[in-house]
């Protein structure tokens, strides 16, 4: 496992480059957006969290991606190709390199197939190897996330329990050789106890097929524990990116302040919670002027509602959003007095 | 709201008139004339040519269409060629034997359906429920054509307690109305009690494993109160779009009942204009009976908002 | 609702009845008649004593006959509609015709009050009863008559019917004289009928004013009420009534209840008084059940009854093949025919006339002769193959039993037979235009032979595809000769020869192959007086019970 | 909002318990158990405890350990047929387990109240939340429609909904999880009842709402001097809000403790285990989890001896032949039940046997285990419902999660 | 604030909205809204033996479809032959059912009859699910101009007065075993059409088309690998519900006289020739055979349909 935020990569490893990217549904009369100009990048072998509350835009984001959502604006370029402007075959052929894994596990198998097609079915699509040499890499496939393919080869998704179709579904993934592979919010509808078993094999595999992965959650914790660097996403806009220590350690937007307060803590003596963040994500078909956080920041001044604060670099590899970083300098300009 | 009213009424127009030309086409390339039927065994060529003209019969198809469509949107619907009955008059009187007879049905088939459904669906497939399950199935082995001699036998010749045929108008005498109705609503009524049963089951066995359900009863309140008030209207949705479209396929759709019990709704005068190629009155009672399904789905439509806030506001 | 097309089509003056199959009544009279047998209609007896349709007791005032009966009314315009029985049954209440028939078949005047031809029989004389008002008030002048002689004459649907008539004039307010192409001295018979029956002057305006249903005006005993197609037809006691004392009835309601066995239900729950039917099951489920008094056409009609018939045509193969005519014949189990469908009331046909009739004769017409008949066919089939024909009938459940019964007589003698039913509307196309096989057919009930020429003339065949009103194409210049014959001579033993003749060369030539006589019936309860029993004006008998039809004016309903 | 009580039809007086002593909640040796056509699934199978006024206990354990069974059990609020329940539940001075239904009732919503996992479903999501609130006031607080109403207002004020005047005229669908979680503690609170239970009452939700949510519901505790069980699968959750923490597993306690007793002095193995599956923000990133390998056992044929050994890293013969009673060693508050249990976090059994361990995280799951996994499959919602109420076979146990 | 996959959905919901027409939309969304909350729902129903009366309607539609199948080697009376001298028989041992007014041997016209009404039953439906089960299946999945299109030509043919496209067909084209199941069939299209749409929507977004689409899978392929499995069995379950429903359509066909052509049985008309005057009456059991049959035959398919709906888990709502 490599940290990567304080690499010069090369453009190699420039897996994914996402730039100015913007979501927009149609809802009656009116058109919202999900998400409003996202840029950011994915190294080779790196993991990238995305968090944020729901509505947020993170899983949007992650759809766009595989192109199951058409962008509104902006280029998704993977590995050279801008995916937004692709049709037909290409696309289909590229999106086996970018595969994605559902937060609901049940949902994402096919309930009407058997296990063992549905993990075969990447290979049939493209006609790859003889029907044995499919057999054979389902099999192993199926081993590698912990699946006996003997006893549970013929059996059909609803057999399962969530965790083990999420196995299954990380399975199906894998048999395309993607490089990249997006996980939203893989854990969040399983047990804790099921939630190590996951993301322990997300770890393991990641390694073992040299993955690229974006990693979409909404709790903090999950995500560091997995990521190299974290994108933190407030109503469609990415408020903070970072290295995933640095961020535990020194949060500078308010909002990855407030989410980490957040995070439940297994131990009673834990501190005292901050008052957690109070209020709700205001609607995203009439977002707040300014910093879309300015509604509910205890550190809110003028000119956040005056002024977009741009994603700007506080830290090597450390970006924010804010006109009053908890942490770095304080955005150019600033002649108001730092938070508090 | 507006919007969305004014959006599903444009549709409606254009729905219309697709119908519209359905409904002209389809009599006018049926073979066959009406001046045979008009003429009889009058019929000469020039005779028939003559009337041809007359009717207006001779002139190309686009421009008969235009004509119809100019008359009817100043409300003139035509007149039978046979009868001279105007299409608005045999609508006038049809309609509201059919929309008695549909209203009676539906309100004997919920009155049957609703409570059996919200008896058996508590207790799911124990004997009553199976009993009742059951007997509505046979219910829709039982078309209108074989229940409707045998009603007529038992409850009309045998115990006299209702007429055999006939129609008299609510106006007129309403309990004497009921009592013609009653037969010939009950001879179509058995389909809908089967369907609307079985949905309504079905829908509140599933209702009544949602947890709302469950948080009802933990509030203390009664089974009855959870049934009516909880249960029912979310377990309604089936049960409504099934109304519809079987509702939708009564108008005019109950020409066999009202053959054998001798009332002179639009769907016998309907089957009977087709017959005599009586095109005027194919047209114009086809236009109407396809746009009152329209609205039907429209009101039906409304209901869903109504029964579900999520369905308008979601 | 195909049943529903029992509608039959009965027509005007001189025309008889078509119709797919099902019933059709010739209403036409013609003028006749001597020697017609029968008497009037039959009666059968009934258990509550008395003879049927005869009242006992002196009449009542009062009350309302229900009548349930077979199918609508087209209108209540004669020169627009066509009337079947039901619209005699409703005519006879609203309007009263020129002519009537008495129950021994002379025609004579009803609402005339007498008739008289010049001694060529070209020109007719009738003058009008005086002090007959229309329900509207106005008074019935030979002007009215002469209106609705225009609007008739100018009809599409009633014109041909009044082609004989060259003029109508009124030489004064009572008198109309009709001046005719050709002699005829049967041409009050015609008067009858629809275009014999005067409406008033007000609703003839209406009409041509463009007004769809025009109030009827009437002379008749009862005044149109209300009428709704399917449901009702109501006409309520005229006070005014020309017929001192009539009607008894305040009311009479007419409800078209087209299935049979919904019709006699109804009867049963008391829902009508009295129905008509033209299935010959209703004298089944009647006879002899105590509560109805049943009159029925079983013993015989004035002059031709409506029979019920194959019709066959003589152009196409293989039925241009008088053999195979004659082989169709023979495998026509009448005996059997009469069992399943005339309920075992039928007769026996060997043509168009019954027994007792001055015009029947032996004609010769084949008899059941299956060995014959596969002979025929065998013959037939070494030059040409199997003979595969088509059966075509109008969509009826009592006509699809006919046919499957035909259709196996004549598979058994090495016929290929298929069946078509179709409707009413598709029918009458084929027929004029000549495109069928085989086909059902219901016509010929006319008191007067001569009113069936059209159907048998050498004058009316048009090639297979055009319209022609000799449905069969049958081009027989014997049958042309001899119904001419029968038509211009006043000498009985003339007419009574040629008509012989055409029924001998109908038998000869096989255009149709006769089933059985059409049986009309009228069921009422008990409490219905004298619905059979008829007088005309001047005392006479009425011929009151003709095919379904009956006179309401001297119904009583019993205490 | 204290609202006065009123006793209309009311045939049950209740003691004021958190005065004069006693538990306010006695369970003893419940047992419920579901026919189905697989057999008996046993969910519950002998839980007793008990729980003072005031207080709050926390109910941990995976899916298809039978917590929200057992929550339902307590309630009485189980489907009419093809349940099996035996033991005794005192509420309050009255025994719940002899109640006939209407008088149950008269319990439900007014002493005893629940909140639910899934707000969205939980609220019938075609009635106004104002009348769903107004419901229980009505029928439990003998109000009027009016006095119903602006209590109704009230309520939503207290957990914390703007506008509450407009808010009582939304639909559920209208507002977002955690303002209908919030609303549904309105409801649940309306009566202000003596004990609520809370059954995974923020799975569905966001880190973020699930702190706000259950720093109201601590609150509004604090306020009214409510008990509360709180039923979760996430350790995290109760440890600083639960004075007591039952854990269960299989359909049995397995350790029981005061809150800091049980993260200070872990004795059963399985409780550690659920402890360090939790990802902590203090481990750096890529910090491997430890993850308890196989799945929960089959509850109709529960394994002999002690029921988590299966996937015990410390298993011994004896923990696979005899079943460990729910015993006390040193604190009397503290139970466990376990043949080699931990101290100070290390093991006392001799020495893992071979096959078990959580050495193997990634242990792929062998034949033997999708069998058993088919099996928790097949027993389905015991966990998250009873048969009946709640979720299918296809979702496991899963399902409370997937909201 | 609906979170991401609610926006998605609503999305989806809104493309259909975009096209609906009155009637349709409504219950479509509903009818897929209440399909995915339907799933983890019937779960004791699913669980639920199929029990002897499913298997009993089996072993009745087995005997009447074999009886059907091999109606011309089977002992029996030609169905059609007239037998003069037993008109109106009761059951003997000579004619065990009786016979009709016309010395029919009503066994053997009910079971060629059989035969009619299941082809009627059967081919029909075979005929609308492949039009319009097709057509819904892709244009469920599709949405947009087409779906909207389509959609709204079904529903203008549902408005329509059936009988009188019935009754022109057949005037048009005449009667015969093959046109009466097509012009049936034809009939059956945009019902089974809405039903199919309705499930294939439900599954056009769910995260395994997704997952498919992310594979490469063309429209096709994921039409019929994915979308077909999870729709054949609405389809086959709705599909013989309106087999039953088309018997009886049969039967009100051969009582206007608009179904096969004379003499072959079928029950529909067998039932029709019962209800004529006379023979009600005079010998009941013309009506009483094929009524009863037509009963637990309609008896029996519904009763199986219903129970394969309760295993596969479709909620009736959808029918």
């Amino acid at each position: 496992m490599t940290t990567v935020s304080d690499t010069v990569p090369g453009t190699d490893d420039l897996v994914l480059d996402v730039r100015d990217l913007v979501v927009e549904f149609k809802t009656g009369r009116q058109r919202v957006q999900a998400v409003s100009g996202v840029t950011f990048q994915v190294r080779r072998g790196e993991t990238l969290g995305l968090v944020g509350e729901s509505g947020c835009g993170k899983s949007t984001t992650g759809r766009t991606l595989v192109q199951v959502q058409p962008a509104t604006a902006g280029t998704i370029v993977y590995r050279g190709e801008d995916l937004t402007a692709l049709t037909g075959r290409r696309l289909r052929q590229l999106r086996t390199k970018i595969q994605m894994i559902f937060q609901d596990p049940i949902s994402s198998l096919n309930p009407r197939r058997r296990v063992r097609d549905i993990v075969a079915e990447p290979l049939v699509i493209w006609g790859r190897g003889t029907k044995a040499e499919r057999d054979q890499k389902v099999r192993e496939m199926l081993e590698a996330v912990g699946i006996d393919p003997d006893s549970s080869g013929d059996r059909r998704p609803q057999e399962f329990s969530g965790g083990q179709c999420q196995r299954i579904s990380i399975a199906r993934a894998l048999m395309a050789d993607p490089e990249l592979l997006i996980c939203d919010e893989p854990v969040s509808a399983l047990d804790v106890s099921v939630q190590a078993q996951i993301l322990n094999l997300l770890a393991d595999l990641k390694e073992r097929f040299s993955l690229t992965m974006v990693f979409i959650a909404h709790d903090l914790a999950v995500v560091k524990t997995v990521s190299d660097r974290v994108a933190v996403m407030y109503l469609g806009k990415l408020v903070e990116v970072a290295g995933s220590d640095e961020l535990y350690r020194q949060a500078a937007h308010p909002y990855t302040e407030a989410l980490l307060a957040s995070i439940p803590e297994p131990d009673p003596d834990a501190q005292e919670l901050q008052p957690a963040l109070s209020g709700e994500l205001p609607s995203p078909l009439d977002p707040p002027s300014g910093c879309r956080f300015r509604t509910r920041c205890p550190y809110a001044q003028e000119r956040c509602a005056a002024e977009e604060p741009p994603l700007r670099e506080i830290a090597p590899g450390h970006q924010v959003a804010c006109h009053f970083p908890l942490h770095g300098t304080p955005a150019p300009a600033d002649q108001a007095p730092a938070p508090t | 709201m507006g919007k969305y009213f004014l959006r599903r009424s444009i549709q409606l127009v254009v729905v219309a008139f697709i119908i519209s030309i359905l409904a002209f086409l389809l009599v006018h390339l049926l073979p066959g004339d009406p001046s045979v039927t008009i003429l009889g065994p009058n019929d000469t060529a020039q005779n028939r040519a003559i009337l041809l003209k007359q009717l207006g019969l001779n002139k190309p198809l686009w421009q008969q269409y235009t004509t119809w469509l100019t008359a009817v949107f100043h409300g003139n619907l035509g007149q039978s060629y046979l009868n001279h009955e105007s299409v608005v008059h045999i609508l006038a009187t049809g309609f509201p034997i059919d929309l008695e007879l549909i209203v009676i049905s539906q309100i004997i088939a919920f009155a049957v359906a609703i409570p059996l459904a919200l008896f058996t669906s508590r207790r799911p497939n124990r004997p009553v429920d199976n009993v009742a399950t059951t007997g509505t199935f046979g219910l829709l082995a039982l078309p209108p054509f074989v229940i409707a001699p045998i009603l007529v036998a038992v409850f009309a010749v045998g115990l006299n307690w209702f007429p055999a045929t006939g129609f008299v108008p609510l106006t007129q005498d309403p309990w004497a109305n009921l009592q013609h109705m009653i037969l010939p609503s009950v001879a179509i009524t058995f389909g809908s009690i089967a369907v609307y049963y079985r949905l309504l089951r079905s829908d509140l066995i599933s209702t009544l494993q949602q947890d709302f359900i469950t948080m009802a009863r933990s509030k203390g309140l009664s089974n009855r109160r959870i049934m009516w008030r909880h249960a029912f209207r979310p377990s309604t949705f089936s049960l409504l779009a099934a109304a519809g479209v079987n509702i939708g396929g009564l108008i005019a759709g109950t020409f066999i009942v009202e053959y054998l019990f001798a009332l002179s709704g639009i769907g016998f005068s309907l089957v009977q204009a087709v017959n005599q190629r009586d095109y005027l009155v194919v047209q114009g009672i086809s236009l109407v009976v396809a746009l009152a399904y329209v609205i039907l789905q429209f009101i039906v439509d409304f209901l869903f908002t109504v029964v579900d806030p999520r369905v308008s506001r979601g | 609702m195909t049943r529903a097309n029992e509608i039959t089509r009965r027509t005007f003056l001189s025309r008889g009845a078509v119709a797919g199959g099902a019933v059709v009544l010739g209403g036409a009279a013609g003028g006749l008649l001597t020697g017609c047998s029968s008497s009037t209609s039959t009666t059968s007896t009934t258990s509550s004593g008395g003879k049927p349709g005869v009242g006992s007791g002196p009449p009542v005032r009062g009350g309302t006959l229900t009548v349930g009966t077979i199918a609508e009314i087209d209108g209540f315009y004669p020169p627009n509609n066509h009337w079947d029985t039901n619209g005699f049954l409703y005519a006879n209440a609203i309007y009263d015709p020129l002519m009537a028939i008495a129950a021994d078949g002379t025609i004579v005047p009803y609402l005339a009050q007498s008739m008289t031809p010049n001694s060529t029989y070209d020109a007719w004389t009738l003058t009008l009863r005086p002090n007959v008002k229309f329900n509207d008030g106005s008074a019935l002048t030979s002007a009215v008559v002469k209106a609705n002689f225009d609007a008739l004459k100018s009809s599409l649907l009633a014109g041909p019917a009044l082609a004989q008539i060259t003029g109508v004039t009124v030489p004064d307010g009572m008198t109309i004289v009709y001046q005719l192409e050709a002699p005829n001295p049967y041409f009050p018979a015609g008067l009858t009928t629809q275009v014999g029956y005067v409406v008033g002057e007000a609703m003839i305006k209406q009409v041509q004013s463009g007004t769809a249903n025009a109030t009827p005006v009437g002379t008749g005993p009862f005044v149109y009420s209300s009428w709704q197609p399917n449901d009702h037809f109501t006409a309520t006691r005229n006070p005014n009534y020309w017929r001192s004392g009539l009607p008894y009835l305040d009311q009479i309601t007419f409800k078209p209840i087209p299935d049979t066995t919904q019709r006699e239900a109804t009867l049963r729950t008391g829902g009508v008084d009295m129905i008509i039917s033209s299935d010959a099951n209703t004298i089944v489920n009647f006879q002899g059940q105590s509560g109805y008094q049943l009159v029925d056409s079983r013993t015989g009609v004035l002059g031709e009854p409506t029979v019920a018939c194959l019709m066959l045509n003589m152009v196409t193969p293989p039925t241009n093949d008088l053999t195979i005519r004659q082989a169709l014949a023979k495998s026509l189990n009448v005996t059997v025919l009469q069992k399943l469908f005339g309920a075992g009331f039928a007769k026996p046909l060997d043509g168009i006339f019954l027994p007792g009739s001055p015009y029947y004769g032996n004609t010769g017409y084949p008899g059941y002769d299956p060995s014959a008949a596969r002979q025929l066919v065998a013959a037939y089939k070494a030059k040409h193959g199997t003979p595969s024909l088509e059966l075509l009938t109008v969509t009826d459940p009592y006509l699809a039993k006919v046919v499957q019964v035909v259709q196996q007589m004549w598979n058994q003698v090495g016929f290929n037979v298929s069946v078509n039913e179709i409707q009413q509307a598709n029918l009458i196309t084929d027929f004029v235009t000549g495109e069928f096989q085989a086909a059902t057919l219901a016509q010929f009930g006319a008191i007067n032979p001569d009113l069936n020429y059209v159907w048998w003339s050498t004058t009316t065949i048009s090639p297979i595809g055009s319209i022609g009103l000799n449905f069969t194409r049958m081009d027989d210049p014997v049958i042309e000769q001899a119904m001419l014959t029968g038509r211009h001579t006043t000498d009985q033993a003339t007419r009574v020869k040629a008509y012989q003749t055409v029924n001998d060369q109908l038998a000869q030539q096989l255009p149709y192959l006769w089933l059985n006589q059409y049986l009309f019936s009228e069921v009422a309860q008990d409490r219905v007086q004298n619905f059979d029993n008829a007088t005309l004006p001047s005392g006479k008998p009425q011929y009151s019970f003709q095919e379904g039809i009956f006179w309401p004016a001297q119904i009583w309903l019993a205490g | 909002m204290s609202a006065v009580r009123r006793t209309r039809g009311r045939t049950l007086e209740f003691k004021d318990v958190h005065d004069g002593g006693g538990p306010l909640l006695a369970v003893e040796d419940l047992h419920t158990a579901f026919r189905t056509t697989r057999g008996t699934v046993r969910a519950v199978d002998g839980v007793s405890f008990e729980l003072q006024a005031g207080t709050t206990l926390g109910i941990v354990g995976e899916s298809g350990s039978g917590k929200t069974v057992l929550s339902r059990s307590i309630m009485g609020l189980l489907p009419p047929h093809d349940v099996l329940r035996s033991g005794t539940v005192h509420f309050a001075g009255h025994e719940l387990t002899a109640m006939k239904p209407s008088e149950l009732r008269q319990v439900w919503g007014a002493e005893l109240s629940m909140i639910f996992q899934d707000p969205m479903t939980a609220l019938n999501p075609v009635k106004r939340i104002g009348k769903q609130i107004t419901e229980s006031l009505l029928l439990h607080l003998d109000m009027d429609k009016k006095e119903a109403a602006s209590t109704a207002v009230e309520l939503l004020r207290s957990v914390g909904i703007p506008s509450p005047e407009e808010r009582v005229r939304w639909y559920p669908f209208q507002l977002s999880g955690g303002m209908r979680q919030r609303v549904m503690i309105a409801i649940a609170l309306a009566c202000a009842p003596r004990l609520v239970l809370a059954d995974e009452p923020t799975t569905g939700l966001d880190v973020t709402v699930q702190a706000q949510i259950l720093d109201l519901l601590g609150d509004l505790q604090r306020e009214r001097h409510m008990a509360v069980i709180l039923v979760t699968h996430d350790l995290g959750v109760v440890a600083s809000r639960a004075d007591e923490i039952i854990v269960m597993y299989a359909g049995r306690i397995v350790e029981r403790a005061p809150a800091d007793t049980l993260f200070h002095d872990t004795h059963m193995p399985y409780t550690k285990a659920l402890m360090e599956s939790i990802p902590r923000l203090a481990d750096p990133a890529g910090t491997r989890l430890t993850a308890i390998p196989g799945r929960p056992p089959d509850l109709i044929h529960p394994p002999k001896g002690c029921r988590f050994a299966p996937r015990c890293p410390y298993a011994q013969t004896k923990c696979l032949e005899a079943e460990p009673p729910l015993r006390t060693a040193g604190s009397p508050d503290h139970l466990f039940a376990c043949w080699f249990p931990l101290v100070n976090g290390v093991s006392t059994a001799p020495a893992p046997v071979a096959g078990n361990g959580a050495a193997a995280t990634t242990l792929p799951d062998g034949p033997g285990d999708t069998a058993t996994a088919t099996a928790q499959a097949a027993s389905g919602g015991t966990d998250a419902a009873a048969p009946g109420s709640g979720d299918g076979p296809t979702a496991g146990g899963e399902t409370e999660a997937e909201a | 604030m609906p979170d991401d996959r609610e926006l998605a959905s609503t999305h989806a919901a809104d493309q259909l909205l975009g096209d609906r027409f009155p009637g349709m939309a409504a219950t479509d969304e509903l009818v897929v809204s209440r399909q995915s909350e339907a799933l983890d729902s019937d779960d004791i129903l699913l669980r639920r033996p199929l029990g002897i009366l499913f298997w009993l309607a089996l072993a009745w539609v087995a005997v009447v479809a074999l009886a059907a199948i091999f109606a011309n080697v089977l002992p029996l009376h030609n169905p059609n032959f007239q037998n003069y001298n037993a008109i109106n028989q009761g059951p003997s041992f000579h004619y065990l059912l009786g016979t009709d007014d016309l010395g029919r041997d009503l066994l053997s016209r009910l079971v060629f009859g059989a035969r009619v009404s299941l082809i009627v039953g059967f081919v029909s439906v075979a005929i609308g699910m492949a039009v319009g089960g097709t057509g819904g299946l892709v244009s469920g999945y599709l949405g947009g101009a087409v779906d909207g299109s389509l959609n709204a030509l079904s529903f203008v043919i549902l408005a329509y007065p059936a009988i009188v496209a019935v009754i022109a067909i057949v005037a048009f084209w005449g009667q015969s075993l093959w046109k009466i199941t097509i012009i049936i069939g034809v009939g059956t299209i945009p019902l089974l059409f809405r039903v199919v749409r309705a499930s294939s929507l439900s599954f056009a977004n769910r995260d395994f088309v997704i997952a498919a689409k992310t594979m490469g899978a063309t429209t096709p392929r994921i039409l019929f690998r994915e979308i077909l499995p999870n729709v054949v069995p609405v389809a086959l379950t709705f599909g013989l519900i309106t087999v039953a429903g088309v018997i009886v359509i049969e039967g009100s066909l051969a009582f206007l006289g608009l179904s096969v052509k004379l003499p072959t049985p079928s029950w529909g008309n067998l039932i029709s020739e019962g209800t004529s005057n006379g023979n009600i009456s005079i010998n009941p059991l013309i009506l009483l055979w094929p009524s009863l049959c037509m009963f637990l035959l309609l008896l029996s398919i519904n009763l199986i349909g219903d129970r394969l709906r309760q295993r596969f888990d479709i909620r009736e709502g959808l029918l």
